[in-house]
């Protein structure tokens, strides 16, 4: 599934301003695409996501909000009731909790509910997790709570093309979508060339960053970069290692994972999630149920401790980084003691 | 030079923006409900009106009662009835244009057969054989609503968009005394007056949270006292005078209509029945007060009216009790029949598309399915 | 970890006047103790859990507050900073939602964020799951969201003793709990003597219902009888099995599980959640990890479809029955492809 | 016997429980914002109160410098000043006793200091090495409260819990203008209200939430003017009126701590700094504005007035400033040590009790850091 996106004008460098550009480009190929939220408009958003917007669109289009996430959603459910196709942006993620209920009761049901009458086609843009030094409250990573969550799709970009791509996919999609941002990849630059057409990833596609033999890394957003280091790093040590970007939580791309592990015959799923009720779970326990016969070692998970989202003075110690993938990639048992009798 | 230094006297905090920007005097509401039954004005109303709200009272009552008994016959799952606030469910209805939505809470099935809703769709969520059995776009009419107030923000939502597109459309949204007391009703409040939004909100305050009385619920002088603070024009009126709530109902889907923004609505009125067929209300309250109130009823008091004032006879009486009967008889008829029910349509609407876990699970209980036929077949 | 309880008085013969009993015992032991709720006063409750409370305790004890849930948990927030012990109720698990952010981001985090100065005593009751013919929004299993949050423990009794002991343990918890009540199981019956002492099972212990040699079926709340019902039907077709009941999801007891399973070498995850994000996929996980060379078979799920909680008429097929966890134990691969060198 | 042929008229709904029961005239706000300072009623002010809040005042200032600084020499991640607001900061501190609880929102650091809490240890979440890092029971401050309004529910729980167990404490707690949108705020005023709650709500209206003005938060008359859609009495002052906002806190204090319940005050201010350091606030307000409102500047009102009435001179000026600037100095040189920290400490208050998953994880960096420490070792 992909979705041709003619786009033009001068190069973005960063996610950021790719999704900026997403947004823009949005808006001015469909004025049913609404764009709402806090300082979305004068300010064009804390992390300048939306910035020009309301310049360049009106107020009407790109709207300065009262401060209520819940109102913000539910005003966005009316808008699409009535035919337009809102992009609501959270500040931050523990800020979109107030919306939850709004969420999970309506948005996520609403289709079902009217057997398919009353589609919501909303993006709910989220930044999300840690790195970048925030106070408490403002490095969640609530992506669990979504994937939990029949009638959502959820998505989460890694590159600057792909924050551009899929950004557009969301907000075309006919389902509701929670888009996530990696706050700590808004300025990652890349050589993107947003002047040509291109194909863009549709929903629901992972992507191989990295080709490899010895196994294979399964993460997402801002986790990816870290993955592809440390497969770098992993060089040294004899180990060429496979990198699967999911790209799509919900819904996952299990064939491309399945794929990929069946022929390492390991993986380690890596995340910034708490590691416990975390998306790996779900990962993990899907790789370890379809590729049974394949793997040469347990699945390993490489996440954020269980522990509520630390201050930034020790974000560092939390944070899956390099070495702690390594140390996982470490051991799966390349030495088996299962073929070689051992006990666990 | 220090500010010491300074001549200069005190000055006043120097932004308008920071100061009142409306007067806040028309925006509450006056001391008594607004009745027009019983008053003076009543000789003005228009007779045709009457008879309308009239006929739709009868029936509104009769289906009450029905969907009640289909409770007890295990037809429906439950039924949330409104006898005693049909004057609030038939005026909301009439208030509206073809046009217009509405936006009704779990409570609120009569509203929305009032305004021309199969009344067995209208059922649906109530019988159990989906959650909303009808097309919302069909008769504009929300899907029924049971998470309390979360479907006030939606109104304004719509109500916004359609301004925004140019359309005159105006939704009305219904919430009871206790659904004021949610983040939601302050929230969808706040957005339609800062956004002037076409929306009227009507509360029903019928002086119970299930089983909590209003006076655990606010310690406001009213519940339309809680316009002023939005910047909300609201009305106090009396719910079970049916002329009297679909004239302030009218004024501010008018007022609406013509870009004058928000209207908070109170009206006064009392559910005779019991929560749902499930509650116990002696638990709770007085007979001595349900009776009080049954003397206050809102089809008694039209029917008094229409009397007093020679439209109605005992023969019209009759015929409009009969045609109560009728519908509530096809009803009967209609909800005796079992649905036809698919299992397969569980997965049919979760997404645009089914995603391949939903199509696994989808084989896995066809499969399921055929092998019980098989079953039952042997 | 064990809490001793001596109750007495009758005899209770439901889950719902365990559940009640148990919070007139903890209120008469402790005058900190106070429930807060709608409809918990006057009515009791709408399941009926806090029938008499208000009667025995007074008003200011068991409380029927305004109808907003964040305003609940949130002043049961207050109430615990200074000292108490709010015990709260929400009506239903959908009617929980609008508490999400009191619960994420104050009453998980309260402790951890003062340096473990401000701890939150609380309970949250949720009745949670279906088969009681509820409509829309009355029947979600939610319990992947507090398992997700770092700082919540999270229970739920699948028997009437454990119902008793466990929200006694749930009250006395100097760390807030979440405690889920199956709906479908407040009316189930059991001989359970209050009158005499008795050893409860505290928090983080799981409990094995039934033993069993052939494999695992790992379940908790409205699915244990299932579960159970599901063992004694595979009787006859030579299965023996374990089930075991976690009781406590936060802190999971990983050990009586993972014994159990190098035991069996197979495992069934049963819940009622969805399946995609629920649960089971930690569970799957955590088990497919720590037990990965006595697996003879991959360790499946038999949970709800990943879809919005059906109409009552429907919901039959939605739920994990008795079959489709015979299915499941079917599928374990008996004859295994694997020893007998087939591919997957 | 049909309705009709009943006599009788039409009757009132009969329940007053369904009617006002609180007047509401008295729970609005005056017209304008009350104000001492250049009214005649500034002369009969106690000289100790403005000489104290002075003091406050002029140390304040100079702590929302001096912070501000910090975060420029990568001392704090973040600082969101409240320079402008420092008359409000620090009355909402000494209006109160020590027995009493502050509930600041992130904001409100200075009110946190001016209650007595170390200036170090109240910067704990905004330098980076905890979140909360002082004690919440020592000087009866909650957290500094990011989720806007979600500590004003906490806050009324608070105030309850001691009103139960008879204790004459009082709760005030602090929100923004934008944060008085939130579902939150709704909700904790309505539960003060419907339990008399001894609870002060003091708004900070500061024109601004971040970038977005007032007009687009809210269509009021003024913030204020919620108070009655509770039944809640509600007061507009000036807040960079120090000696006003002071007695106007204090006086809503005596009334909640006498049993009298909640009051809403709204204090009229502003924000004369950016939002936080990383803001940049020519986005969205004119340098006109800002000037206009460094004219109303708290610490020179009050200055003028003190030296106006003769209680202070050029030196006294000066005392305080010094005084000023060695709190800024020692401040600078304590924020200037590194914190030490333990990140073992990320696994200690999750729960009373590690779990099993913590001990492991634990375990894990443990063993990381060691390692660490080897390589650096080497
Ligand atoms: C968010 C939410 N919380 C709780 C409930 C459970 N509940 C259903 S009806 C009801 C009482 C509603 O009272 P009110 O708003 O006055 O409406 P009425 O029933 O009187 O029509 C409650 C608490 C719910 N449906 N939604
Ligand atoms: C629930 C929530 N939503 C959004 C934010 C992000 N945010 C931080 S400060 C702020 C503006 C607050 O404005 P106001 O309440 O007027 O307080 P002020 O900053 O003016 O002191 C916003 C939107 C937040 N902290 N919490
Ligand atoms: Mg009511
Ligand atoms: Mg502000």
């Amino acid at each position: 599934m992909t979705t041709a996106v003619t786009a033009t004008g001068r190069r973005p460098a960063t996610m950021s301003q790719a999704l900026n550009r997403a947004l823009r480009d949005a808006m001015a190929a469909d004025p049913a695409v609404h764009v709402l939220g806090e300082d979305v408009g004068t300010l064009g958003g804390v992390f300048r996501i939306t910035a020009g917007l309301a310049e360049e669109f009106g107020d009407d289009r790109c709207t300065d909000t009262p401060l209520a996430e819940a109102g913000i959603l539910g005003t966005a459910v009316g808008m699409a009731m009535y035919g337009l196709r809102p992009v609501v942006e959270m500040q931050f993620d523990a800020f979109g909790y107030p919306s939850l209920e709004q969420l999970f009761s309506h948005v996520a049901k609403m289709r079902n509910r009217t057997r398919g009458r009353l589609p919501l086609p909303i993006t709910v843009r989220i930044p999300y997790g840690g790195g970048i030094g925030g106070v408490e409250h403002h490095s969640d990573s609530s992506e669990a709570l979504y994937m939990a969550t029949p009638g959502l799709h959820v998505v989460t970009p890694a590159t600057v093309a792909d924050a551009y791509g899929l950004l557009r996919a969301a907000i075309a999609s006919d389902d509701p979508v929670v888009f996530l941002e990696p706050k700590r990849l808004y300025w990652a630059k890349a050589d993107w060339e947003p002047d040509r057409p291109e194909e863009v990833p549709g929903i629901g596609t992972a992507v191989v960053r990295r080709r490899g033999s010895s196994a294979t890394l399964i993460t997402y957003g801002p986790s990816v970069p870290v993955c592809l280091e440390a497969a770098e790093a992993a060089r040294a040590e004899g180990w060429d290692l496979e990198v699967v970007d999911l790209r799509s939580l919900v819904p996952l791309d299990e064939e491309t994972v399945v794929a990929s592990v069946r022929r390492t015959g390991r993986a380690v799923v890596v995340h910034e999630a708490a590691g416990f009720g975390g998306p790996g779970g779900e990962l993990a326990a899907t790789v370890a149920e379809r590729c049974f016969h394949h793997l040469e070692a347990p699945v390993l998970r490489v996440t954020g401790f269980d522990v509520p989202y630390p201050p930034p003075m020790l974000e560092k110690h939390h944070l899956p980084g390099v070495d702690r993938v390594l140390d996982a990639v470490a051991r799966l048992q390349w030495e088996s003691e299962w073929t070689s009798g051992g006990a666990n | 030079m220090t500010v010491l230094e300074q001549p200069g006297s005190h000055r006043p905090p120097p932004s308008r923006a920071w100061r009142p920007r409306t007067d806040p005097a028309p925006l509450l509401p006056d001391e008594e409900p607004y009745r027009l039954l019983g008053t003076p004005a009543a000789d003005a109303l228009d007779p045709g009106l009457l008879r309308l709200l009239y006929g739709h009272l009868v029936r509104g009552r009769r289906y009450n009662t029905q969907a009640t008994a289909l409770t007890r016959q295990g037809r429906l799952a439950v039924y949330p009835s409104s006898s005693g606030q049909e004057a609030c469910q038939v005026a909301a209805a009439l208030a509206l244009e073809e046009r217009d939505w509405l936006f009704p809470s779990y409570r609120d099935t009569l509203a929305a057969i009032a305004r021309g809703l199969d009344p067995v769709q209208a059922l649906t969520l109530l019988r159990g054989d989906w959650h909303t059995g009808y097309d919302p776009r069909e008769h504009r009419v929300a899907p029924l609503c049971t998470p309390l107030a979360t479907q006030l923000p939606h109104a304004v939502g719509l109500a916004h968009a359609a301004r925004l597109a140019g359309d005159d459309v105006v939704a009305l949204a219904m919430v009871g005394d206790g659904g004021t007391s949610e983040g939601d009703f302050h929230e969808a409040l706040n957005f339609a007056a800062v956004w002037k939004a076409p929306v009227v909100f009507l509360v029903q305050n019928n002086g119970f949270a299930i089983s909590v009385p209003l006076a655990k619920q606010t310690a406001a002088p009213s519940l339309a006292h809680k316009g002023v603070g939005y910047g909300i024009p609201a009305r106090l009126v009396d719910g079970n005078d049916a002329p009297a709530v679909h004239e302030v109902l009218s004024g501010a889907v008018r007022r609406a209509r013509a870009g004058g923004g928000p209207t908070l609505v109170e009206a006064l009125t009392y559910r005779v029945d019991a929560h749902t067929n499930a509650d116990d209300a002696t638990r709770y309250r007085t007979d001595a007060e349900v009776a009080a109130w049954r003397a206050h009823d809102p089809v008694e008091l039209l029917e008094r009216e229409l009397a007093r004032r020679g439209l109605l006879d005992e023969k019209d009486v009759a015929a409009e009790r009969e045609a109560a009967e009728r519908m509530a008889a096809e009803l009967r008829d209609r909800m005796n029949e079992d649905p036809v029910l698919d299992p397969m349509e569980l997965f049919d609407h979760v997404y645009a598309r089914r995603t391949g876990r939903l199509r696994r699970q989808a084989e896995q209980l066809r499969a399921e399915l055929a092998a019980a036929e098989e079953g039952t077949d042997r």
